[in-house]
């Protein structure tokens, strides 16, 4: 109740900052926070990596197994994304099943990777019609201080990036020793905006998100491609805002990039 | 081929929806609802609210909640679906009730709920985009106060082309872009935006305006069958003036006889 | 609540006018209301049916599906019956899985057909042992003004007499073709009665079912035959009650059976 | 062959039920409690309440909600059950709790809920029934207000008999009808009545005039078994007074010492 | 609400007493309360026992089924354990799935007899990686007054020492027939303390449980070996008192135990 | 061979720890937290509240609830976990939150809730006595007022010998013994105790005082890593009285110009 009361003097305080282009930390409208990224954050995980965008921290782990193809693509493994927002992650978050905000996340950054065709579903067969690999894409919110969305994403792509494929002898996995890599061609991420009154910011923080009007998740890859896009709230846009924020997204997604590619080199 | 001369696998031009028809006030027991047919999807929407939102602690004091909830069933897709809400029916649900806040005067109403339920009973691609303009011809139905109504529409890619308004075997193919989109009509403010497939930007925003073109549409149906609606509605008051009239008439000539 | 109120005022009109025998509607105590059927509602199905019963409002689909026969009857295939009190029927429903009236609906219209014989289940085996039909018939009432288990009991019948046999290959289903119709060889129906004082009155209304004491729903066939009975809220019946409701359900349920006919026909 | 000579899987004649012992007051937490034996099934009952309904939205201010509740031990039958309720234990609970509804004199004790929680632990055929005799015994150990016990009994047909109290086998006949019966000896309403099978009107007759008369035998056993009940119950309270008696004559006797 | 003043008044009374090494029933600090055994209770059932534990009441089931084995050990049948607190067994239970003090129940016990070896898993493979036997163990709390531990792990015990294996024909089960009694090598029972204030009792009833800071069950063999332990609840033990609950379970488990020879003997 | 010279399966000696590092305060929107390596085991503990518990049925009028959330995320386990919670979870919650209930002052805190999360996302055995050290330390550094932090840590037995802290392969060992164990170092009192195998009542006490030592060291371990963030923290307020000094001298300066 109080903590409510809080956050509405800070996301005025926001708004006022915005009225003036300025942001209650510094950033410029289309900064991103200084992120960190660990990768093979669990050894237990065919794939890890630990985010922390600002004070948001999020831990998305992988697992591959071997399942049954869906009868209407029997030639294609697949992959599931999850997301949990743990009870840890926020006062108000409940332990429980994923409710709608988290079926949501999984969801958008489910068809950021899917869409940008990163991975080749067909690779992932292993038997025709039988049986294939399943990805399994976990993301586990740990700190939620705003834009759960690119740093899910970010995490699901570092994880991604480090996992390797198990090992199989007559079919099944062999546990603990791994046949190479998974094969991630494309580096899809989200670039998510909040819509403040007339002012839109990149990588809103959490104050900025009692504040937002909408929100805007643009999904692009390095070849400048939009892979996935997602209006959430009670807001609007205008067909040129929207440009903008593509374009920008563009750009802006590179610095998460070039952040991965120096995590993976080590 | 040039898109002018284009025909799609049901015959359709590149920018040309599928046929709609759209009929308000169709369930007694709501306060406001409508049937949509959109090529082969059919629908049910239904209006409640607004009304006390329960329990308590979910109340906003400054505006109604907009509680909508997407729902398929079992027989309306090719392959039985489960009954339980799956994770696509929950973030349809979520985008859609967004989508219509801002359309609505929710800050009229503090704690209230309104709640709305679409159900799919037919499928074949666009459902959300259906449900969505069903939902809001149901809210006008119910008297709710709102800023413009919402009209939505897909576009997408396949085949090369971009098209308005895909079907499922549009969707199918192998570069397939699925766009659902709603604007409020008057200002054009886009209020429900998703996409997926891979699309640059010159592509998309040939997209987008195709979609803008066919919402505003989409918008003209859903005006004319409120139109027809409330005809109907003042021809019946109409008569049941004229029959009040009659009484009234033979109640004055029983009186001077 | 206010709503409640004015329920218990209509319940006390339609109990007046019981008492001079008469029905608010101005129908006569053995009356159904008028009906119509449309066949074919969904294309998705393989079988469905819209019942609109008065101002009930019913829609019933139909999907078979290939299955592991129950173990104990290796040789048969079966049906699953379904209810759904979707939201949009009453101000009082909410989403979520069938509570205990919804159950009991869908268990009364699947004993009604089940025990008619109508379908052979022992023709819907596909191979003995490990592969037999399971059909699905799934009811949603969009719109409840009273006697949901007769407006069910019909959607069911039509959508089962509406409803195609998927073509198979491999033991597969090939997706929109068929192999014919289904095979329905009776028409079994529910009809049902609402005790209110010492009235009775077929086919209740909203109102009347607000106001009723204890209802008992009677399956028939057409050959006069019994294949299913159910009593249902806290009131009771007498014998000679009940079989005075048994003779008036085998001549009633007569009409619907013509109106199903003549939908059949086109 | 004649009704009269005919004997079932079991010996039994057509007419006839299987052994049932009931025993109220078994269980010392609940409020009232039976346990019952009727052939091969075994079921305890408990009753709780009248206590207030909660949440309190559920409250009816004119009379108590009868809340009955049927479940079956994984292990009651041939196949091991899910321990999760199945829907036909959830109809079975309706229907039961509409039952005892008639016979309790709800309209005492508004807002409040009576609990009846029936579980079985051994079955073959009529378990619906037995529990429902069950609890209604259990009811009555509660002191509960009742108009009158429920006694139940299904009847049926197998093998072109009509039979009273049908086992397993004999509901697996392929002519099999069954039909759960409930009725207030009293006045003989029939407050439960379900039926799967198929019947001429004639056979029914025949079938529910069967049922009526088993229902009239249970109803003797619960009252048999009441009364035991109760002359124990009397003989305890006669020990306890003469003990205080006894106690007080000693007093008596060392005072007047 | 009075009910939880009523045993707050009798928990005070049973403390008093306590402090005067006393017990409110009169027994001495380390006696069971009396048990009757009524094995074969439920036809239906593979194996089954009542227990009855003072005035607590425990039925407890045994249903062996035919299974897939787990991935990790294809050379070993398992069993399951699950317990249901029935809403007839207190004022205080729900119907619905089993909390966390049912769970807590079935693990207990399940570790008192898996740990004890008393059944041998490879015994129960009937075809080894592909189809094991699985025990399901089940327990129904009918009436709980008290140390629903040692009921339920004496319940189950006596189940399974009354359990038939069922006949196998082509690897499915023939219903109603058996093919001898499932091999039960040894004894393992749960004696479980209550810690109060500054003594311990065993075998707690129900207003000793209402006293009770902490709870200790031990799980043992009738050859002195330890199977199980569980600390329950806020309080705490030393070392010293848990050394002597040791001592106390070996010796006072051989009165259950001898109840339970005596009883399978008939 | 001797105790002292036997080396287990990665190296450590029979009653050695593996190494453990434990950081408080890592999750800005809790109001304690912290983070624990122990070997493997990987794991995150918040701590929120004391706050009013909900809803106020649950509510002690006499003392805090104690409400412990232990979980594993899907990808911290060889095989994949499902994301709903399991029995194992669900009991590991119980005792460790009654472990911890007898260390907080919950008296002071009566109707309110104390909720106590932790997730583990990497494993190797002992996850719950690490989850427990953790949970521990977070009270701490969310200031709750405790009698003692609570030290956990497992024993157990291997091919023969009496190990402290089991790592996974001597888990699995055939004669294995895993016993966790949490005391409140200052008193020695044993808070959670749980045991599975099967061993001798001199094996297990040897065990047990094996245990005990290990808890001991655990304590230091939590010791340390608070009176780091204590210190780190007083350095952080030192350098914040010296800036607001630094600003009342500048302050102070420019008044006197």
């Amino acid at each position: 109740m109080r903590d409510d009361i809080l956050w509405e003097l800070q996301a005025d305080k926001v708004k006022d900052y915005l009225r003036r282009s300025q942001r209650l930390d510094g950033r410029a409208l289309t900064d991103y926070r200084p992120f960190t990224l660990q990768l093979d954050f669990s050894k237990n995980a065919h794939g890890s990596c630990r985010v922390q965008l600002g004070k948001t921290d999020v831990i998305v782990g992988v697992k591959m197994d071997v399942a049954e193809p869906y009868p209407d693509t029997p030639d294609e493994g697949s992959i599931t994304v999850g997301a949990e927002f743990t009870p840890l992650a926020s006062p108000v978050f409940e332990p429980g099943p994923p409710d709608q905000n988290a079926t949501e996340l999984a969801r958008v950054v489910d068809r950021c990777i899917r869409e940008s065709k990163a991975l080749d579903f067909k690779k992932l067969v292993i038997e025709e019609g039988s049986k294939v690999w399943f990805v399994f894409i976990d993301i586990y919110v740990a700190n939620d201080c705003g834009n759960l969305f690119d740093a899910s994403s970010l995490g699901a792509l570092g994880a991604l990036l480090n996992t390797k494929v198990p090992k199989l002898e007559d079919g099944k996995v062999v546990k603990g020793e791994y046949a190479g890599r998974l094969e991630v061609s494309k580096m899809p991420l989200l670039t998510t905006f909040a819509k403040i009154e007339n002012s839109i910011v990149l990588d809103p923080a959490l104050d900025e998100e009692k504040a937002m009007d909408a929100r805007l998740s643009i999904g692009t890859t390095e070849e400048r491609l939009i892979s996935a896009m997602q209006k959430g709230l009670g807001g609007s846009f205008k067909q040129a805002e929207i440009e903008q924020c593509i374009d920008i997204a563009f750009e802006k997604s590179e610095e998460l990039r070039d952040g991965l590619r120096k995590a993976l080199k080590g | 081929m040039a898109d002018e001369e284009y025909r799609r696998v049901d015959g359709r031009k590149v920018d040309e929806l599928r046929p709609i028809k759209i009929i308000p006030s169709v369930l007694s027991r709501a306060e406001g609802s409508a049937y949509i047919e959109w090529g082969q999807n059919k629908a049910l929407a239904a209006v409640f609210g607004p009304r006390e939102a329960l329990p308590q602690h979910i109340q906003n004091p400054t505006k109604a909640l907009v509680n909508y909830v997407y729902r398929m069933a079992t027989f309306s897709v090719p392959d039985r679906k489960s009954p339980k809400p799956g994770r696509r029916e929950i973030e349809i649900s979520k985008v859609s009730g967004e989508a219509l806040e801002k359309a609505i005067f929710v800050e009229r109403f503090p704690n209230t709920t309104i709640d709305i339920y679409v159900h799919i009973f037919d499928s074949n691609a666009g459902t959300r985009c259906a449900a969505l303009t069903a939902a809001s011809v149901a809210l006008a139905d119910a008297g709710i106060p709102m800023r413009d109504l919402v009209a939505a529409c897909a576009v997408g890619r396949a085949n090369g082309k971009i098209i308005l308004d895909p079907c499922k075997d549009e969707e199918d193919a192998s570069d397939a872009v699925d766009m659902p989109l709603a604007i409020m009509p008057r200002t054009k403010e886009v209020v429900l935006l998703q996409m997926d497939g891979l699309i640059s930007k010159e592509d998309w925003k040939k997209a987008f305006e195709f979609g803008l073109k066919g919402c505003l549409e989409v918008y003209e149906i859903q005006k004319r069958a409120l139109k027809h609606r409330y005809e109907a509605l003042a021809r019946t008051e109409q008569k049941a003036i004229k029959a009040v009239d009659k009484q009234l008439m033979d109640a004055a000539e029983s009186l001077e006889r």
